[in-house]
């Protein structure tokens, strides 16, 4: 066994972050900031590049490389594999792009930071390469905590702040328990069938029936991986951070990083569970809509309610997480198709308005929409960016989720479940009229004035307050570049049919599974997919128009009467800020997953 | 009643698990709730460890005459990933009482319940 | 199961729930370190001595040094 | 919430999960009484294709070294993290802060200080000896890497924390701790390009039993003694650190 070139950019994307993220370290006393940011800049561009190049390859065959040399025996797999598909490697190059755009995007963000920010940075990339391309359990686990780790200290950064430590201890102490219970579902899974390695796991597992091991496995991963894919009532966590985080890292949590979470789910669900579930996996499917719907409706609505635009883009990325878990849930390649394409959509076009909340924020000092009303009308490119995303996430063509969210319906309406699509796309108008709203407000001054304080006099110490022309090109640049690159993927009808094409290989065990073990590389079959019928863009424009309306009555004050404000408010109020609430939902989630799953089988 | 009893490894683990849940609910104090994490994590080695534990055989360790097919042993492979798990929870404790520090410096308050984030 | 097995896995599971139960910071360090003893104890037990080595090493030397250090700054008497 | 409600909400939820995970463990084999075919495999063919006797350590370096790459990158995260939150930023550089009068610098006899010097020099010893027997007996070098670091704490207990800032010296610690780190995976590169694999061994196996056997997994095993030894000693002077008052607190 020989590996060629491509394959060696598969250990590669981990190593090469990893040694410069060590590098970066002791130099940091050395070296002036541009050169670290130059180096760490390069270095994820470089990983860009290897992942893009490690995906276009991987279009005709699957990559498997083994670490060490370890081939599998007798389809007993003995060392660690990387198996790299279109959706893992895109995922990748998703999470390269993003960290390059969020080093770009801090050389002028921050006033003063670390050269410890780019090793974090990187170890952060390396982390979500490796989970993205992995086809291991544990070694999932392994890149899972590094990810982790690398994301409680970035959320930290500004030590000055207590609130940022106390965000970053309830996502540290939240995202732990929840890896805990990924490694438990791990552990029994292990011990039921001698392997770590998922292709494997699927098929000793499909030789019988799924019993309550096999359940209890499946309910372990799923709750610890919902953890970070922030699906209810797992998502706690994940306004704090946003709310405390730095700007870049933002960028990385919403953009990527929660739905590496999901993918996991998705990747593990259908390599290890799928072939052995057989009709349980109708109680699966009905638990995974069910949190979806209940996720996309709950997230868009505390979006709504709330004032302070890094809270509010966070819960609509919670709303996100509720539609990816849906089209996941469909369990077949219209939905798995839909999922990444949306996946990869909204992680550019979310990027983009998280960098204009960092403008706003480096301008104003403030992320508040009351004291924010109408200031934003001296940033004009901001603001066009803004509206631009915001309206993009209504689905907006031909911004890139436009194309997601006609997948995404036709594959709902395939299967008869056409009420699922209505749903989110309702949750998906509130969603977006949120955002809209808020720009309506701060970018156009249009409605009444948010209740807010007045700017703050006091600067935060985490941006600079020179208005420079080189600070605007840098920081505006990554976010215009984003939600073209969508809009360009989106018009590129050999991406959309190779996401379809994708899709089906990725819910394709048998081939998986033979890939990996077997080495019976075969190149994928090409399949000519249908094309995209232009009238099912009606909808997506009947939703801008949807989040217009709500953006509208939002901005001139329009409240729900009391009684129907009720139940929202106590969603609301569930969000306490603090862990040791979280770590009892939790429980609650995993006990009402769990029963769920045991007495339906 | 010895069947129930090969069960007991698995029990301590889900009950560890358990009780480091409770006591993060319950806690008062950052150090405490660190603490109980890790018990939550410990259940993750006794659990690991279990599964790969074979009576009657010795350590992965073979001296040169007795070199295996033939020596009975434990498993290597889920000590290998208990090792990392040790490491993790290592670094996630090490990381958690350095921002209890930092927290207690600037808000002289280790009650997570003082702590609460302010919502926007 | 044998004896030692049996008193290994019950010592860790009441000296896990003792970790939980203690309330004094102070207290509570001396517990886990107790705990942290019986884990590796299990770990031998088990047959595992690299990892009762790793657990002796991190869970009775470095991190209840961690642990004091935190609770000198973080304790208001000090 | 407040604290009843949460106590109940976690309590009952906690009973529905203790019922599905035990339903859960019921499927597993009984105790001691099942090899998994992942461990037999390994256990038939570790010592003659590693040609270590300690076939834990062949999984941790070689079979399964990838795992053990993102482990040290854990460690070596998480410290910079945590020199993150103690550091102080000065000109745009995470710097150290400056040591300062420890409580536990006055009152020390020199016999006392010579005890604590000869201490962590035995402690540091032994961790080195641990890290260097991984082939043969159980320990490798994350152990060792533990134990060298503890001799820190040796030096803090007997000759204060002035002394210890004098004698390791943080930046010498983070430039090792990194290197090693790196070395891992610049190992993993470079047997790449000679073996054709990241990470398969292209070096001498040499006799099973003999302390520099197994080729690659020697090797690594060095990267991490240096990475874990330092970082642990790294990681306890920053909290060690601590302990020092801080200028706000000597004003």
């Amino acid at each position: 066994m020989t590996y060629g070139f491509v394959h060696h950019l598969a250990p590669l994307a981990v190593a090469v972050p990893l040694i410069c993220a060590a590098a970066l370290m002791p130099l940091s006393r050395h070296l002036p900031r541009a050169a670290a940011d130059a180096i760490a800049t390069a270095a994820a561009l470089a990983v860009t590049a290897m992942c893009a190049a490690l995906t276009i390859a991987s279009t005709h065959a699957p990559i498997v490389y083994w670490m060490g040399g370890w081939v599998p025996r007798h389809a007993l797999a003995v060392g660690i594999g990387f198996v790299v598909d279109p959706i893992g490697g895109g995922l990748a190059t998703l999470a390269a792009l993003l960290v390059s755009s969020a080093l770009v995007f801090s050389w002028r963000y921050f006033d003063s930071v670390g050269t410890l920010f780019h090793t974090l940075m990187l170890a952060f990339l390396a982390a979500m390469c490796g989970f993205a391309l992995t086809g291991d359990l544990f070694n999932l686990f392994v890149w899972f905590e590094l990810m982790g780790v690398a994301a409680y200290a970035l959320t930290a950064q500004k030590i000055e702040e207590p609130e940022a430590i106390a965000g970053a201890i309830n996502f540290a102490i939240t995202n732990s328990a929840g890896a805990f219970c990924v490694l438990l579902g791990i552990g029994l899974l292990y011990g039921r069938t001698g392997a770590l390695n998922p292709a494997q796991i699927g098929t000793v597992l499909a030789q019988r029936p799924a019993d309550a091991l096999v359940i209890v496995a499946l309910l372990l991963i799923t709750c610890g991986f919902f953890v970070k894919g922030a699906v209810m009532p797992f998502h706690f966590w994940l306004d704090d951070a946003h709310a405390v985080a730095p700007t870049p890292v933002c960028v990385l949590f919403s953009g990527v990083m929660v739905q590496l979470g999901l993918y996991a789910v998705a990747r593990i669900y259908w390599t290890c569970f799928s072939p052995a579930l057989g009709t349980h996996a109708a109680a699966v499917q009905a638990l995974f809509i069910g949190v979806g719907i209940v996720t996309a409706l709950a997230g868009a609505s505390l979006a709504y309610s709330q004032s302070h635009l890094k809270r509010l883009l966070a819960f609509s990325t919670v709303s996100h997480s509720g539609m990816f878990v849906c089209a996941i849930a469909l369990f077949n390649a219209a939905g798995a198709a839909a999922a990444a394409l949306f996946i990869a959509a909204h992680g550019l076009i979310k990027s983009s308005l998280f960098m204009c909340a960092g403008i706003v924020l480096n301008r104003f000092k403030s992320m508040d929409e009351g004291a924010l009303h109408g200031r934003g009308r001296s940033l004009p490119v901001t603001r066009a960016v803004y509206f631009a995303g915001a309206l993009g996430l209504a689905g907006l063509p031909p911004l890139g989720i436009s194309a997601a969210k006609v997948l995404f319906d036709a594959s709902f309406e395939r299967q008869a479940m056409l009420w699922i699509a209505a749903v989110v796309a309702l949750a998906s108008a509130i969603d977006a009229g949120a955002v809209l709203r808020f720009g309506l407000r701060v970018f156009a001054g249009i409605g009444v004035r948010a209740p807010g304080g007045p700017l703050p006099q006091t600067q935060p110490t985490e941006t600079r307050s020179r208005n420079a022309l080189s600070e605007k090109l840098t920081m505006l640049a990554p976010a215009i570049a984003l939600p073209a690159i969508s809009i360009w993927l989106a018009l590129s009808g050999t991406f959309v049919h190779g996401v379809e094409r994708a899709a089906r290989l990725f819910t394709d065990q048998p081939a998986y599974a033979a890939a990996t073990l077997a080495h019976r590389v075969q190149p994928w079959p090409g399949t000519a997919g249908e094309a995209l019928d232009p009238s099912a863009y009606a909808i997506n424009l009947a939703v801008c128009a949807g989040a217009l309306l709500f953006a509208l009555a939002g901005a001139f004050g329009f409240r729900l009467p009391g009684p129907l404000r009720a139940p929202f408010m106590a969603i609301r109020r569930l969000h306490s800020g603090i862990y040791v609430d979280y770590i009892a939902y939790m429980m609650f989630g995993i006990g009402a997953y769990g029963v769920w799953l045991i007495l339906a089988r | 009643m010895s069947g129930a009893l090969l069960y007991l490894p698995y029990a301590v683990a889900v009950w560890l698990f358990l009780a480091g849940a409770y006591g993060l609910v319950r806690s008062r104090h950052l150090v405490h709730s660190v603490l109980c994490l890790a018990v939550v994590q410990s259940s993750t080695y006794v659990l690991l460890l279990s599964i790969g534990f074979l009576a009657k055989a010795g350590a992965p360790i073979f001296n040169p005459p007795q070199v295996p097919p033939g020596s009975r042993s434990v498993d290597p492979v889920v000590q290998a990933l208990t090792l990392t798990d040790i490491v993790v929870g290592a670094t996630v404790t090490s990381l958690l009482l350095a921002m209890t520090i930092q927290i207690h410096r600037r808000k002289g308050t280790v009650d997570p319940h003082h702590l609460r984030l302010t919502r926007g | 199961m044998s004896l030692l097995e049996i008193v290994a896995f019950l010592a860790v599971a009441v000296l896990g729930a003792a970790v939980v139960a203690t309330r004094r910071p102070l207290n509570q360090v001396v517990v886990f370190g107790l705990f942290g003893a019986s884990m590796s104890l299990l770990f031998f037990v088990l047959q595992a001595p690299d990892v009762a080595l790793s657990q002796i090493a991190v869970g009775s030397l470095a991190i209840p040094a961690l642990l004091l250090v935190t609770l000198m700054k973080t304790s208001d008497k000090l | 919430m407040n604290d009843r409600a949460r106590t109940v909400l976690f309590l009952v939820s906690a009973a529905a999960v203790a019922a599905v995970l035990i339903e859960g463990i019921a499927g597993l084999s009984p105790f001691g009484t099942h090899q998994t075919a992942y461990a037999a495999m390994l256990l038939r063919v570790a010592v003659l294709e590693r040609h270590v006797l300690n076939v834990a350590t062949a999984v941790n370096f070689d079979y399964r070294g990838f795992d053990t790459l993102g482990e040290e990158f854990i460690l070596f995260t998480s410290i910079a993290g945590v020199l993150i939150i103690f550091s102080e930023l000065r000109g745009g550089k995470t710097l150290y802060p400056e040591p300062m009068d420890g409580p536990a610098d006055r009152g020390r006899t020199a016999a006392i200080r010579a005890f604590a010097t000869g201490l962590a020099a035995f402690v540091a010893a032994m961790g080195m000896n641990v890290a260097l027997h991984t082939s043969i007996t159980p320990g490798g070098g994350f152990q060792g890497g533990a134990i060298f670091g503890s001799a820190v704490v040796c030096i803090y207990l007997g000759a204060g924390y002035a002394a210890l800032d004098r004698t390791a010296k943080k930046s010498l610690l983070d430039t090792l701790e990194a290197l090693g780190a790196a070395a891992f995976a610049l190992i993993g590169v470079a047997t790449a390009f000679l073996s054709g694999a990241f990470l398969k061994n292209s070096l001498p196996l040499g006799a099973a039993g003999s302390i520099p056997s197994g080729g690659t997994i020697f090797a690594i095993n060095a990267a991490v003694f240096v990475e874990v030894g330092c970082g642990f000693a790294l990681l306890l002077l920053l909290y060690l650190h601590q302990t020092c008052k801080t200028e706000e607190e000597q004003r």
